[in-house]
């Protein structure tokens, strides 16, 4: 086998992904000017997965190519989750027990400055 | 044989003797025997601080150094020892060496690559210990944040030698992955890989996966040093805990870097010495990849009483255990492998079974310290440091020690003293024992760990420690001499001394130049399908070597 | 000490000391009975099937279903066991009682300063009433640090700038060593306390001396103890040794001189960093700068007389 | 024996390798892996991000206004740019077309430089009013009629470290890849890339769209929420 055979993404392909690319920056500018209140985080991260799958999929030629690789990258991505998820298992839930306080004491004392004399 | 003109007296050793030749070689097993030389130094060195470590602590008070040396040493033995020793040593070495043989592989995916990590590695254990000469490093080697950020500018060094390391350890691991998948010999399908190669794959899966996240650890503490980013350190508001989420991200992973290549050695080792298949092949093989996975789910058990939230000190203890079941089932499996085999005590079996003994206390103690209850009494006690010794040394050095037999006449082409081998075993058993079983009962009852005077009431258990600790000394000294002797006077090694079936041992000792195999082989069985050929050990020598599966008949291709 | 001991854990001297024990003893036999199975298993099998002639190969083993599926499920079910009994352990150590009696702790580099609802503090001794429930509500000045009271089988990290706590209720009269656990410097090992359980009368008693004016020195001498100034100023080298130091001509690092006076001695123990006596590196903490005025003229009444 | 040379192999292809797929293949591979570590290093970050946001929602939301989307959102357009100008110098060197191959290297660099040289303005423009990383963090003067000073609020230092190690860091990765580029731009003009040979210029681009892609990410968290 030849590289020869690879496959040869068309110009058309490429052209039509970096007009959505661009079509999807300026609607992400777009809904940031907006309040959409505790949406504002899910749609820019919404919008912002949708253009790197595309990157992803088409430049990077993960959909034509060998699907092990698509498996390396699932793989990298899970370990991320499990990361991020892990970790807010911890902050988040700080003060569930009463072996730990939720918050730091300058922040306490910031907004409750009375909080010290009890 | 084929069209090879290959003169069988030149082999990878003797080819070309110039220093040139091996720093700049790119066979992967050159680079293998580069990698032993330069992880038996560090393995010495940190070796020699652990003594002086053990023999400040045979009394209370000053015995031979004051508290500010004390804490400087364990802090480099431990640095030493865990990333230029241990993370390195089985990967690095036999993986390099034993790996592309076993696949049937003329050379890893990347040969440049491979010698670049090399390097890698020697340019980091640089930097990082050029720290010593700048101030002093100590805290251990977890580095917790806010001390480490006010020990003083010697920590710029040990983090970016750690970053470094780290890289080699990434490039390593990347190498292995891509040579497993693509450059298998024909025939040698995934279940008919060595369980070696097995566990060489899940290690280069967590190398690649949790290091990255030590690098940018390495990277924030650094920079927190230097640009008071606030991000560790409470004082400028950061959040310490969330350093050592950082850290164990990277650093619980990293202990199956050292166990899960063990696992794999042992595999091997009780399959051949008793020439059986190994049981559960399948299980052991899937669970060390399982492992692999789970091992980065579990890292919040070190941190039970560091302040983080209940809920997931609860969940990472559940997490804990579905870790150690299939670790457990692979000791059993090991176990009934010897099950109407045919076992000969040749003194790499005598490492494997030692192994089996030593890392089923340190897997037990395992399961103890995970449970929350009884974590929050032993947590940063001797326990714990006995704990993992059991497992690092216990597992991954005896392990590597019975690795280091069972290769030593396919790398060096010398048979070591096999009566002084089993005499050294012998005492690296009871003096590891004697070092570490008494660190378990004073841990118990309260003794902190990286203490540097302690109460008179540990004092008769500190002694106990010490004195194991020469015996370990002595056995491990003499492994060195015997096996330095034997590059000397050694016996010339026949080609397949165990009569083992994998296929770095179908070929001359040493292996000949320039590639591994003068034929590509085809592999038509599993690695320890010894009832499938009975005919080849029909005229073994009384040594129990036997003619290589090459020199009998060459497999149909 | 009333936390000797001559099996695996020190006497349990607190509440739930013995439902950790009970649980700590369960998983070590059960560990043990299997660790020694697994063993026997082995050595029998390393006798039974040593190897006789260097021709033999041994025949094909099937593996058995049975008890593949048995040493999976088992082990499965024992250490669920052990994790929900565990889970359940760790639930009482982290839930104080509403009505727990509350001191606050602060760690730092070496000492713990104990402050109770009266507003008296101590260093390195801390009195608590018998059979009443004890919360300790932790901070750190520094870096890291972890309380650890082996008999009554508590441990948490002390942490800067925010607060943690452990609880407890002691069962029985005597004294218990407090460790610190988390690595801090060069003092960890000396970073030492001791809990005083005393009966309520006593405990309140101690409490009203506590208020009573010392003198001066005297009260210099208790502070110099509590806060370990003893352990580098006169047991090791760590820093200068303070006998006959009043009075007496300094020579700094800078290679200046200085007469330690009574300035200079308020100085070096509220700012170490500011004077540091040269062959001396700067070891010493700046925690001590807390200390209110009385206490201070005490420690330097104190060193007057070394 | 596999001798090589000798066997009709082409010149790029490794003695230990069967056959140029296997070498492209495993390459790829390897690439993959890297890409995934760095995926790994950099979500190191993004955990940072996600904790310190969530612990502090509104500082957040306040201080991201300081940074400039205008400058953010062309850097992005940038990008994404030389994104495609990398994908069709990969297109034109399966088809075996140099010249265009080099073209698109080329517009590829300045598009890289052109980002950096954004980047420049925008970090000295926050120097200028002392938005430093850390414990440095002084804001002051008066920008488009904002008073920076009402950014000088507790965990807003955090905001502008992890604003200046994420983008910092990938800054880092644009200089790296823009020196891989030149390497790789010149190899083309001496004629070493054709439809049976283009690895290096396939990794490169990978590599290239991976920097693109963090920072896909990153200009939304940073610059608009």
């Amino acid at each position: 086998m030849s590289q020869a055979e690879h496959h040869i993404v068309p110009i058309k392909t490429l052209t039509a992904v970096i007009a959505v690319l661009g079509v999807l920056t300026i609607v992400t500018v777009a809904a940031a000017q907006f309040d959409l209140g505790s949406f504002n985080v899910p749609i820019a991260l919404l919008i912002a997965t949708i253009k790197a799958s595309f990157v992803i999929s088409i430049f990077m030629g993960l959909k034509y190519g060998n699907k092990t690789n698509a498996l390396i990258l699932a793989v990298g991505l899970i370990m991320v989750v499990v990361f991020v998820t892990f970790i807010l298992l911890d902050t988040e839930f700080r003060g569930d027990t009463s072996a730990t306080e939720s918050g730091t004491i300058m922040q306490s004392e910031q907004t409750m400055p009375a909080a010290e004399s009890h | 044989m084929s069209a090879t003109a290959q003169d069988a007296s030149i082999n990878f050793l003797n080819y070309d003797k110039s220093l040139k030749s091996w720093l700049f070689t790119k066979d992967h097993k050159r680079i293998g025997l580069m990698y032993l030389v330069a992880v038996s130094i560090a393995f010495l060195a940190g070796g020699i601080l652990a003594l002086l470590v053990r023999l400040e602590l045979l009394g209370p008070g000053e015995t031979i150094m004051g508290p500010d040396q004390y804490n400087q040493s364990f802090t480099l033995h431990a640095v030493l020892m865990v990333f230029a020793f241990i993370i390195p040593a089985v990967p690095a070495v036999f993986g390099n060496f034993v790996l592309p043989l076993q696949l049937g592989a003329k050379d890893v995916a990347f040969p440049k690559l491979n010698l670049a990590s090399f390097y890698i590695y020697l340019i980091g254990v640089v930097i990082a210990m050029s720290a010593l000469l700048v101030g002093r490093i100590d805290g251990g080697w977890t580095f917790y944040a806010p001390y480490s950020e006010r020990v003083g500018d010697s920590i710029l060094y040990v983090t970016t030698g750690v970053f470094v390391m780290g890289f080699s350890s990434i490039l390593t691991g990347l190498n292995f992955i891509v040579t497993v998948h693509k450059m298998r010999a024909p025939g040698l399908t995934w279940n008919r890989l060595p369980l070696f190669v097995w566990s060489i794959y899940a290690t280069a899966i967590v190398q690649v996966l949790a290091t990255p996240v030590i690098g940018i650890t390495m990277v924030l503490l650094f920079l927190e040093r230097f640009l008071s980013i606030g991000i560790f350190d409470p004082a400028l508001g950061g959040d310490p805990v969330l350093f050592q989420h950082f850290f164990w991200f990277y650093s619980h992973p990293a202990v199956y870097i050292m166990i899960l290549p063990a696992f794999g050695i042992v595999s091997d080792l009780i399959g051949t010495f008793s020439r059986h298949r190994v049981s559960g092949y399948l299980f052991v093989a899937l669970s060390s990849v399982a492992i692999a996975f789970l091992g980065f789910l579990v890292w919040g058990h070190h941190m039970f009483v560091s302040g983080q939230s209940a809920t997931s000190s609860i969940v990472f203890s559940l997490l804990t255990y579905l870790i150690g079941i299939p670790t457990g089932v692979k000791v059993l499996n090991w176990v009934t492998t010897l099950y109407k085999g045919s076992i000969s005590y040749k003194t790499p079996m005598l490492y494997a079974l030692m192994f089996l003994f030593t890392f089923s206390i340190g897997g037990f103690t395992g399961v103890m310290v995970g449970v929350l209850g009884i974590d929050i009494h032993l947590h940063d006690t001797y326990f714990v440091v006995a704990h993992f010794h059991y497992v690092m040394m216990g597992g991954s050095v005896i392990a590597g020690l019975g690795a280091l037999h069972y290769w030593w006449p396919k790398m060096t082409g010398r048979m070591y003293n096999e009566r002084l081998g089993k005499i050294a075993a012998t005492l690296v058993f009871f003096g590891f024992n004697l070092t570490f079983f008494p660190q378990f009962i004073m841990g118990s009852r309260g003794m902190p760990r990286r203490y540097y005077d302690y109460l008179p009431e540990f004092q008769q258990m500190h002694q106990l420690s010490t004195y194991g600790s020469w015996v370990l000394g002595v056995g491990l000294f003499m492994i060195l001499g015997y096996l330095l002797m034997s590059l000397k006077t050694g016996k010339k090694a026949p080609s397949n001394p165990w009569g083992a079936l994998t296929l770095e041992w179908t070929h001359t000792t040493p292996l000949p130049h320039p590639h591994n195999f003068t034929q590509t082989p085809v592999v038509v069985r599993g690695p320890y399908d010894y009832h499938l050929v009975p005919e080849m050990f029909e005229n073994a020598a009384e040594d129990g070597s036997v003619k290589s599966v090459h020199d009998v008949s060459q497999p149909a291709s | 000490m009333g936390d000797q001991s001559t099996g695996w854990l020190p006497d349990p001297m607190s509440t739930f000391a013995g439902e950790v024990d009970t649980l700590f003893y369960f998983t070590l036999y059960v560990s043990t009975i299997i660790f020694v199975a697994v063993m026997a298993a082995m050595v029998y099998f390393g006798i039974r099937y040593r190897r006789r002639s260097e021709t033999e190969v041994p025949e094909f083993v099937r593996e058995s279903r049975i008890l593949e599926t048995t040493w999976v499920v088992v082990p499965t079910i024992l250490v669920m066991i052990v994790f929900t009994w565990g889970f359940k352990v760790f639930v009482d150590l982290q839930t104080a009682p509403p009505d727990s009696y509350e001191i606050t702790v602060r760690g730092a580099q070496w000492f713990w300063e104990f402050q109770y609802d009266t507003g008296v503090t101590s260093a390195n001794e801390l009195y608590v009433p018998v059979n009443r429930p004890i919360k300790l509500r932790m901070t750190g000045s520094d870096v890291l640090h972890s309380f650890f009271i082996p008999a009554f089988r508590v441990k948490m990290d002390v942490i800067p700038n925010r607060y943690t706590s452990v609880w407890f209720e002691a069962i029985e009269i005597g004294t218990y060593q407090v460790f610190c656990t988390e690595y801090c410097g060069t003092n960890h090992s000396a970073m030492l306390a001791t809990v005083h359980v005393v009966s309520q009368e006593d405990f309140d008693a101690w409490m009203v001396a506590q208020d009573q004016d010392l003198p001066p020195a005297e009260l210099g001498e208790r502070l110099f103890r509590q806060y370990t100034c003893v352990v580098c100023h006169v047991d090791t080298s760590v820093g200068p040794n303070l006998a006959g130091i009043f009075g007496s001509e300094r020579e700094l690092t800078d290679g200046s001189t200085v007469i330690a006076d009574e300035d200079y001695l308020l100085e070096s123990i509220v700012n170490p960093s500011a004077k540091v006596s040269s062959g001396y590196g700067l070891q010493m903490p700046a925690t001590f700068g807390t200390m209110s005025q009385k206490q201070l003229d005490g420690l330097i009444a104190y060193i007057k007389t070394l | 024996m596999a001798s090589h040379p000798l066997d009709g192999h082409p010149a790029h292809l490794e003695h230990h390798f069967v056959s140029s797929e296997q070498q492209f293949d495993a390459a790829k591979m390897g690439m993959w892996l890297f890409l995934i570590t760095e995926i790994l290093l950099f979500s190191g970050m993004f955990v940072l991000y996600t904790v310190y946001r969530s612990w502090h929602p509104e500082v957040f939301a306040l201080v991201s206004e300081v940074l400039d989307w205008r400058m953010g959102g062309f850097n992005t357009l940038v990008l994404l740019a030389s994104s495609f100008t990398v994908a069709l110098g990969i297109h034109y060197a399966q088809k075996n077309d140099n010249r265009k191959l080099i073209i698109n290297l080329v517009l590829t660099l300045i598009f890289a430089l052109i980002f950096l040289v954004v980047k420049y303005f925008e970090y000295t423009g926050k120097f200028a009013h002392g938005i430093y990383p850390g414990a440095a963090f002084d804001p002051h003067g008066i920008v488009d009629g904002l008073d920076y000073a009402k950014y000088n609020v507790p965990y807003a230092a955090q905001f502008f470290s992890i604003y200046f190690v994420m983008t910092g860091i990938h800054a880092f990765h644009v200089i790296v890849g823009i020196g891989v580029f030149i390497w790789i731009t010149l190899r083309a003009s001496r004629g070493e890339f054709s439809a049976a040979y283009y690895t290096p210029v396939e990794l490169t681009g990978l590599y290239w769209h991976l920097v693109d892609i963090i920072w896909i990410f990153l200009f939304p968290l940073l610059y608009l929420i």
